[in-house]
């Protein structure tokens, strides 16, 4: 009876947290308690994700070795093995925070949201609930199910308070990430039939040997599954659109976090159970991510929306991802989480400033702005960070997260994956130059509307959000030893199992 | 003769004894009693449902004419709480002037097809059978053209009395070349006297149409959506969920345990069928405009997806149907709660109408929405839940490219659910329907429907004790 | 010798008539096939040894059914009027179709049924027997279908009656 | 074939003598249903293909399954489904006729597509 | 030598102290701020190399010292990122030419940007800048210097497009940081090959001389060129592209736009030298495993230094004949480690190259801040709006006049030293190269003098405001620079700075210096009789030899190439037709299976007819081919 309330286990706190807040949004009636609510509730889980760092560390530092953490494990379907486990590694917990950091920085990008706050916040922590629950969870069901709980809300985010042509969007982005999640659930079904395991947690299966022949049918399907909400080329198109049409916050969380569901799902899914096949494979599915590192950068020079500008560059660094992930050694593997992390902050961070900005200017078309930083020059400064950090400037995020890629991957030893190294490294050249094209035209020059003469800086509430994730980038971009070390063993054992 | 074995057909006396008194209270009470005559017949029918919902030992009737297992008692106990809320959400209809003088009849036929189907669900012979599946199928070609002077209704029960009349006399063909290849109408003989003869195929084929044509498989469905459009809402309710659901059952546990040895030629056809189900309906959805119509299609691409379960032809496949129909049940009659509360009012059925709902009838979209989603599979809604299980089990047989067919088309499925969801929360509308105060009766029934959804996936209990008792299925 | 004359003058007479009735141009004409046929049906039964049902067939198609279609027909059609078939494309079809699935059905009966052509010699069935097979519980005996069939006829009553009578 | 016919001629008349003449009917009311526009020409070929389906049921029972009477109560009951059936279509078939004064199958097209 | 550390926080902190408080301070108080840190350090530096070179010598050699040394990042148990303070001669060197100029920058500055908005922005800059390129120099390893030489572009970036309003200024902002991020990008992936045969990044272990790093290098080839090769080529062309070898100069000239004193500091003194600090820095690799690579580099660098050379002697802009004149110069000290050998008299180039490193520095530093005070002055940049500015401004005039001097290499300024001995390691290689350097000198003198003669001198251009000298705050870094400038020549640099790290005594080869000082002169002769007074001669020249005078003007169309492969090879035959692509193809196929299914769905709407006959013949059909499928198969 009601797992979930009865068997609590600390890390489900970040489930409850959300729901709570969704009864509590259903239950208000004023502007100020969906405020209320929402503020003290995405507080409450940066304060549990920086509990769950600390707690980490210090029982690692006390020499646990186990692969994850905190583990509770409650039956929940018995007929089919479904458990309702949850567990953390040093990879979960990175995620964690970033959802944190995103969902807290979420709240204050979209604190005068409008119309239907109350709606907006109930999706939105509905939204949050998936993303949480995906990285918590150890069991290939609940996963999934969180994994999906996370797209729907999607659908309605985009298409109530969206903005252009969100309706075609918002179908769109739905429709593609629902095919990915019908390749992924074959591919997790397959997983658990053929495995013969007797549960369908990961760590269980992983034990098990996986006939090769499903691995050929299943880790395609499961990658492609993934590599769908990664925005793998070719499967990448709703993010363009679908970044657009959202609202601030929402774009925020989805390139920032739900984006990276795709690149962990293919790493503790797909690779870590099928070892065998993703070595076999890999080759084809580097060349589609090489492709969309370098693809995305160059379709991203030639836009004029200031939002696909960031999407296309989102799918630039999502290929990223997945092309350390199928390099498949410790360090690029760290390199791709640690590219999640860094991504998903300095996504967030454009996202919410070209929010801001768009709230002010009323565009998002390039050539229609011009000479920002005169007027608005806390956006304007916080806008070149995020673009310095978004082209690998050290001392950012960005550079530690590409370097630890390009590093891990050139270690490989076949000179196909140097090579492919190397074409994908072009990229942060291409990525300087649409950056910096963007940031001369919208923020330095002459100013190009006299309407924009008279706007005002940022408000207590945007800056809230813009500094805390300004924060984050810096923190982990001038030291990143801890974080690198921490993902860094918690990936050892998912490589070592890939090596064997 | 000793006929107190015939006692233990308690669900069947239960509902007989219900019938009855209904029938009679309806002739004989006066003006005044009628009034009440509703909430008596609801009464009635809960204690019935509450008398009977704990599953006891297999036994037979009538030697083996009627075969009980404990599975049963769920399956009939999901119709009982549909049916209460089909008459639920039906209870303002009926009071209306133009009704209020059919009730008696609409309650009468309405239970007499659920015994009907009573029958069909319990027997252990081809004869029973038939006669449940008339029982069940004859007097809802009354109930579809209930509305008889609408020319809707009317046609609608023209076309459903012919279909239904053409698929038993093919089906009853069939059952002819069964017993004249067999020489018996007994399922438990039969089992092992089906031998997999070109003749018994044949037969197999002729016969299962009929209950092809019942779930509305393609190409047995073309009836379907015409039906649906026509018939009163709450009636298409009835027949989308109860009627469809007794259907599935008994397919399954016919095709299990009389047409067992047949199994490697009823699996491909099965498949085929699932597949063409599930795509031709959803390809036929994606343009309707009338919900109703709408909601058709989609029932048909449901049936579509029950199929795979009983492709699975194991006990998982049994737990997982069974739970299908449970989960199923509420999200479709979520959907047609909220349908036949804004059509009795405003006589409005088409998605264009229901742009802008949210900003006057939140609740009622809100409803709506669930059940759309739990029909689309979206966790953490039930049918998530039915999906995955329905899915798991086919899956577990080896039916990969099945699954992967299917979960294709939860895509396109995901597509026009997701239509009405933007004609309710998205769309903007100059005149939208106005805001409806819901009777109490419709309002319990969204209720329950809405609890359902909500919580019959996220507790394992339910289809825990389900999967316990499909072992003897 | 006489059983097979009597056996091919009725199914000469089903064969024919079945088809006059489903190509006849009057309705009335139709109907009128349709008697015939289902006539010369209950003579099989007899001519099998099933005077019970012989009994059963005449009281319920030629004095139930058939005084049903008569009256439905005189009501719904004016007197001379011819009814229309549908078009020949249509018509063509459903024959093709009819004659593929008698050729196809033909086929697989006639390889697969146990082909007997003597009669096993049968007591003839009494109506004590009948009775009592009728109102048994045991196997091969008929309460249960018998009890359930009257609530159908019931239903099947109340629901004619609803749609057919007046408001 | 020459076989066949001798033996119907001279022998027992066989079984399959029977099945044929239901299957005509059979498919005779298939043809009437598919092909004819009154409602009431169809429901007329329903009871040629109910007729059939009977007779196959006694030509069974007496031939192939004389032990017991299965076959013989099947058609029997069927008989009187037959009869509800048809009661209950002529029913509709009036009261379609009462909204449309037509009893043409074609009519009813309200719902398409 | 713990307090070198101290070298590198303090502007550090100043950048986040300035970049923090951004405008709730008085600006004065801001430069006050800036200046005084670099004070702070550039004190801090001389006592450090006062330590270093005096005590820190064993056995004759220069030790390395490493005071501080922490893991930043750890890639793999082997390789990873350390940030560290390495001191040696040449970073030692490094460390006081950096802060030397930047601290007269850092003055200057006071004096020339007071009125300008952005102040505090400005100084925080300058001390990012400062920062950045003092944690180059001082990197222990490879990759750490990769991380400053970063922040160095990304400094030079924002302080080219301090005047952000100006599009030419950030479209020269921009143009230097994708042109340098290219040439990175060459370095990044020679640093990924170098690591991957080395295991390494550390500096330590790559010039210890240990062949044992390299082991695995041997043999190892790519495209029949050995990976070392490859490797250090790839390591050049970032160096290349940071020190505007050809062909990635381009920048350079455009990078003028920002203010004069960042023109002085990075690229005139500091910044663009760091690809010859980076040749210099991995010296011992080049020599031992690719000498063919470190030839390249000498012709490169010798012909980019002619190359710059002649179009320095036709462009109007004076500060962009003072960045060809850079780009010329480091040409000579990119020839003079790439003609070097290693160790004693062989590696006299390095040593020379090294040297005219330090005194370019300081009398370029010098060039540039008087041609700012020229600027600030005639509020021009063009030669045309100047003339006979000799009157108004006398310090400038004078230490003008001394730097350009220095430049020419006439004796006893200091470049008169470093470029004689970078000559000499130039004939030593090849009589051509010598040749060739020793007219590139000559060129040198001509349009220096040209430059000077046509400010200075010539005829006195109509001034809105009468021109005035410039305030102390910039007098004082003219004379403070001019000085040195004087008197570097006579420091005894092979004391110091050496391939080998061990004691070279400097000795002045008399035929090149005197053939090198002849030409000299006589260019500069040239430059009086043609500049000095108004004089058609170079007109007509120009008419002459209109083609390459046209060709140079436009800096032989290298720009237009650039623009055309960036525009209209990248942005519209390869981005264009990406992003048509995206939308057309690709998401064109996605939207087209949707509209596949909307098109199926119409056409299918006929089998719902509405036709009970049509359902049951459908019905009737599926029936019979069921049973046919079955049965058949």
């Amino acid at each position: 009876m009601g797992v979930i309330l009865y068997y609590m286990n600390f890390l489900s706190l970040f489930v409850l947290i959300p729901v709570l807040m969704m009864l509590g949004l259903f239950v208000s009636n004023s502007r100020k308690q969906i405020q209320f609510i929402t503020a003290t509730g995405a507080s409450l889980l940066l304060i549990l994700s920086g509990i769950i760092t600390y707690m980490y560390l210090t029982e690692r530092a006390a020499g646990n070795v186990a692969e994850m953490l905190f583990t509770a494990d409650t039956v929940w379907y018995a007929p089919f093995n479904i458990h309702y486990s949850v567990g953390v590694d040093g990879i979960s917990v990175a995620m964690l925070i970033l959802s944190s950091i995103i969902v807290f920085t979420g709240v204050f990008a979209s604190w005068k949201i409008d119309p239907l706050p109350k709606e907006f916040f109930l999706w939105y922590s509905l939204l949050s609930i998936g993303v949480y629950g995906f990285f918590i969870s150890t069991d290939l069901f609940t996963m999934f199910m969180y994994y999906e709980i996370a797209l729907i809300p999607m659908y309605l985010l985009i298409g109530i308070w969206g903005t252009g042509r969100k309706e075609y969007s918002a179908m769109k982005l739905t429709l593609m990430l629902m095919g990915g999640s019908a390749l992924l659930l074959v591919g997790i079904l397959g997983i658990y039939y053929t495995s013969g395991a007797t549960s369908m947690n990961l760590l269980e299966i992983a034990k098990m040997k996986i006939p090769l022949t499903a691995q050929y049918y299943f880790f395609p399907l499961t990658f492609l599954g993934f590599g769908v909400l990664g925005a793998l080329f070719p499967f990448h198109t709703w993010s363009p659109d679908g970044h657009a049409s959202a609202p601030t916050a929402v774009s925020m969380l989805h390139a920032g976090v739900l984006m990276k569901l795709g690149g962990y799902g293919c790493f503790r899914v797909a690779m870590y159970l099928m070892p065998q096949a993703a070595h076999e494979m890999a080759w084809f599915f580097l060349i589609l991510t090489g492709i969309s590192v370098v693809y995305g950068a160059f379709a991203a020079i030639h836009q004029t929306d200031l939002k696909y500008i960031n999407a296309y560059s989102s799918v630039s660094h999502c290929g990223l991802v997945l092309f350390a992930i199928l390099m498949m050694n410790e360090t690029a593997a760290t390199g791709a989480i640690l590219q999640m992390l860094s991504h998903g902050l300095m996504t967030a961070l454009f996202f919410a400033l070209i929010g801001m900005i768009y709230g002010r200017t009323h565009t998002r078309l390039i050539t229609e702005m011009g000479g920002l930083m005169k007027v608005l020059p806390f956006l304007g400064v916080s806008y070149v960070i995020a673009g310095l950090a978004s082209l690998g400037l050290p001392g950012l995020s960005g550079f530690v997260a590409e370097m630890t890629i390009f590093f891990g991957s050139f270690q490989h030893t076949d000179t196909f994956h140097r090579v492919m190294t190397i074409i994908a490294c072009m990229s942060i050249v291409i990525t300087a130059v649409y950056i910096l094209r963007v940031v001369g035209k919208i923020l330095f020059g002459a100013i190009q509307d006299a309407h924009h003469e008279h706007l005002t800086d940022a408000t207590w509430f945007e800056r809230i959000s813009v500094v805390t994730l300004i924060i984050a980038i810096v923190a982990i971009g001038s030291a990143p030893f801890w974080i690198s070390g921490m993902i860094h063993e918690s990936v050892i054992p998912v490589i070592s199992h890939l090596a064997k | 003769m000793d006929y107190s074995s015939f006692l233990q057909m308690r669900e069947e006396f239960s509902l007989l004894a219900v019938m009855v008194f209904l029938l009679v209270y309806d002739i004989f009470a006066g003006e005044k009693g009628l009034k009440y005559f509703q909430p008596v017949a609801l009464v009635l029918l809960t204690v019935h449902t509450v008398l009977n919902c704990m599953p006891r030992d297999a036994f037979e009737v009538a030697g083996g004419m009627y075969q009980y297992v404990p599975m049963q008692t769920y399956v009939k106990s999901i119709l009982n709480i549909g049916t209460i809320i089909v008459l639920l959400q039906a209870h303002k209809f009926l009071n209306e002037d133009a009704n209020r003088i059919k009730r008696g009849e609409f309650y009468f036929l309405t239970l007499s097809t659920l015994l009907g189907m009573y029958f069909m669900i319990s027997s252990g012979n081809f004869l029973m059978f038939f006669i449940g599946l008339e029982t069940a199928s004859i007097p809802m070609a009354t109930l579809v053209a209930f509305d008889k002077y609408n020319r809707k209704s009317a046609e609608a029960g023209a076309k459903y009395i012919l279909s239904a009349v053409f698929a038993s006399s093919i089906s009853v063909f069939g059952m002819s070349l069964i017993y004249g290849s067999t020489g018996t109408l007994y399922f438990t003989d039969l089992a092992t006297l089906i031998t997999g003869t070109p003749l018994q195929i044949m037969a197999f084929v002729f016969f299962s149409v009929g209950l092809f044509f019942k779930i509305s498989l393609v190409p047995f469905h073309l009836w379907t959506p015409d039906v649906y459009e026509g018939s009163q809402t709450n009636i298409t309710s009835y027949l989308s969920v109860i009627s469809k659901g007794a259907a599935v059952f008994v397919l399954f546990t016919l095709l299990i345990k009389v047409f067992g040895n047949l199994v490697t030629q009823w699996q491909p056809i099965l498949y085929g069928l699932a597949v063409v189900s599930i795509t031709v309906a959803n390809v036929f959805a994606i343009r309707q405009q009338n919900l109703k119509r709408f909601l058709a299609f989609s029932s048909i691409s449901q049936a579509g997806y029950i199929l795979l379960a009983i492709i699975s032809g194991s006990a998982m496949g049994m737990a997982s149907l069974v739970y299908y129909v449970l989960v199923y049940m509420f999200s479709n009659l979520a959907a047609f709660g909220v349908l036949s509360v804004i059509e009795n009012r405003t006589g409005k059925v088409q998605m264009s109408d229901y742009n802008g709902l949210y900003q006057t009838n939140p609740r009622l979209s809100f409803v709506m929405m669930l059940a759309l989603f739990s029909l689309a599979g979206i966790p953490p809604f039930a049918g998530f839940f039915s999906k995955f299980f329905v899915f798991s089990a086919a899956a577990a047989q080896g039916y990969y490219v099945l699954v992967f067919i299917a979960l294709l088309n939860t895509i396109l499925s995901l597509y026009y659910y997701l239509l009405v969801i933007k004609a309710m929360f998205l769309n903007k509308s100059e005149n939208p329907i106005e805001n409806i105060k819901s009777d109490f009766p419709v309002r319990i029934s969204l209720v329950v429907c809405t609890l359902g959804i909500l919580l019959v996936g996220l507790f394992s209990t339910i289809y825990n004790q389900i999967a316990v008792l499909s072992f003897g299925m | 010798m006489a059983q097979q004359i009597i056996f091919f003058v009725l199914a000469a007479i089903i064969a024919i008539f079945s088809i006059l009735a489903v190509t006849a141009k009057q309705i009335i004409r139709s109907a009128t096939y349709l008697l015939f046929v289902l006539l010369a049906t209950a003579g099989l039964y007899l001519l099998l040894g099933y005077n019970y049902l012989f009994a059963v067939q005449i009281a319920v198609y030629a004095g139930g059914v058939m005084v049903l279609f008569i009256f439905a027909i005189l009501l719904t059609n004016r007197p001379g009027e011819n009814v229309k078939t549908e078009l020949a494309v249509r018509r063509v079809a459903a024959g093709a179709t009819a004659l593929v699935g008698l050729a196809f059905c033909g086929h697989v009966i006639y390889w697969n049924i146990k082909k007997v052509s003597e009669l096993a010699v049968q007591a003839d069935i009494t109506p004590q027997q009948l009775g009592h097979s009728m109102l048994g519980t045991d196997k091969y005996q008929y309460l249960l279908p018998f009890e359930v069939i009257s609530i159908l006829l019931l239903a099947c009553i109340v629901g004619a009656i609803m749609i057919a009578r007046k408001r | 074939m020459s076989d066949l016919l001798t033996n119907l001629l001279s022998g027992p008349v066989p079984i399959e003598a029977y099945l044929g003449v239901s299957l005509i009917m059979f498919f005779a009311g298939v043809y009437g249903f598919l092909s004819r526009k009154s409602m009431l020409m169809i429901l007329i070929s329903i009871e040629l293909m109910l007729n059939a389906a009977d007779i196959n049921f006694v030509v069974f029972n007496r031939y192939l399954f004389p032990g017991h009477l299965e076959g013989f109560y099947f058609a029997l009951f069927t008989i009187a489904i037959a009869a509800c059936e048809t009661a209950v279509a002529i029913a509709i078939i009036i009261n379609i006729y009462r909204n449309l004064t037509s009893v043409e199958v074609g009519n009813l097209d309200q719902m398409k597509e | 030598m713990q307090y070198t550390l101290l070298i590198l926080v303090l502007p550090l902190l100043s950048f986040i102290v300035l970049g923090l408080v951004d405008s709730k301070w008085k600006p004065k108080v801001a430069g006050t701020i800036g200046t005084v840190v670099l004070g702070i350090i550039t004190a801090l530096s001389y006592f450090a190399a006062w330590e270093y070179f005096s005590m820190h010598r064993i056995a004759g050699v220069y030790e390395k010292i490493i005071p501080f040394n922490i893991e930043w990042l750890r890639f793999t148990d082997y390789l990873h990122i350390n940030l560290g303070i390495l001191l040696d001669p040449i970073s030692v060197m490094m460390l006081v030419v950096i802060t030397t100029v930047s601290f007269m920058v850092n003055i200057y500055s006071l004096g020339y940007m007071v009125n300008e908005k952005g102040f505090e922005r400005y100084y925080a800059f300058l001390s990012l800048f400062t920062f950045s390129m003092l944690g180059l120099v001082v990197a222990t390893n490879i990759f750490q210097m990769y991380i400053f030489w970063e922040l160095v572009g990304v400094s030079s970036y924002l302080l080219i497009g301090f005047y952000y309003t100006k599009p030419s200024a950030v479209a020269a902002a921009k143009k230097a940081f994708i042109v340098t991020r290219f040439a990175d990008l060459g370095f990044l992936i020679g640093i990924l090959v170098l690591s991957f045969y080395t295991k390494t990044f550390d500096f330590g272990i790559l010039t210890s001389g240990d062949t044992s790093v390299f082991a695995s290098t041997v043999g190892a080839s790519f495209m029949g060129i050995s990976v070392m090769s490859w490797a250090l080529g790839l390591i050049f062309i970032g160096g290349a592209g940071k020190s505007a070898m050809f062909p990635l100069q381009i920048w350079l000239p455009d990078a003028m736009e920002g203010p004069t004193p960042v023109s002085a500091l990075i690229h005139a003194a500091t910044m663009v030298v760091a690809g010859v600090f980076l040749v210099a820095r991995l010296f011992p690799l080049y020599v031992v495993y690719s000498p063919e690579v470190l030839h390249g580099i000498a012709y490169v660098g010798a012909f980019t230094s002619l190359f710059a050379a002649i179009i320095a002697c036709v462009q109007t802009d004076i500060k962009r004949v003072l960045a060809f004149s850079t780009i010329s110069q480091i040409g000579f000290m990119m020839v003079g480690l790439g003609v070097s050998g290693n160790g004693g008299h062989e590696g006299v180039g390095y040593m020379a190259s090294m040297f005219h490193l330090f005194t370019h520095a300081m009398f370029k530093a010098l060039l540039f801040l008087g041609a700012g005070s020229v600027i600030h002055a005639v509020r021009s940049n063009e030669m045309s709006h100047m003339g006979g500015l000799r009157k108004y401004m006398p310090i400038t005039n004078i230490t003008f006049l001394i730097a350009c001097l220095a430049i020419a290499g006439i004796p006893p300024f200091s470049g008169f030293f470093s470029k004689d001995e970078i000559l000499s390691a130039c004939y030593e290689f090849s009589p051509y190269m010598g040749a060739t350097m020793t007219f590139i000198a000559g060129l040198t003198a001509f349009y220096m003098f040209r430059l000077y003669f046509n400010i200075f001198w010539g005829k006195e251009h109509k001034h809105q405001h009468t021109p005035h000298e410039s305030p102390f705050a910039m007098a004082l870094p003219l004379v403070f620079l001019a000085t040195v400038t004087v008197l570097a020549g006579w420091i005894p640099f092979g004391h110091f700075v050496t391939s080998d790290r061990a004691n070279y005594d400097i000795h002045l080869d008399f035929t090149v210096a005197t053939i090198s000082v002849l030409i000299a002169v006589c260019s500069i002769t040239l430059a009086i009789i043609m500049y000095r007074k108004e004089s058609k001669v170079p007109k007509r020249l120009a008419t002459t030899f209109s083609g390459l005078h046209k060709a140079a003007t436009n800096r032989f169309y290298i720009d237009e190439v650039y623009i055309f492969i960036t525009k209209k090879i990248i942005f519209n035959n390869i981005s264009l037709p990406l992003a048509w692509f995206d939308r057309h193809v690709i998401d064109a196929t996605m939207n087209g299976m949707a509209g596949t299914t909307q098109w199926v769905s119409v056409k299918i709407k006929g089998f719902q007819s509405g036709q009970v006959q049509q359902y049951a013949y459908v019905f009737l059909l599926g029936t019979l081919i069921i049973t046919a499928l079955v049965l058949i198969f």
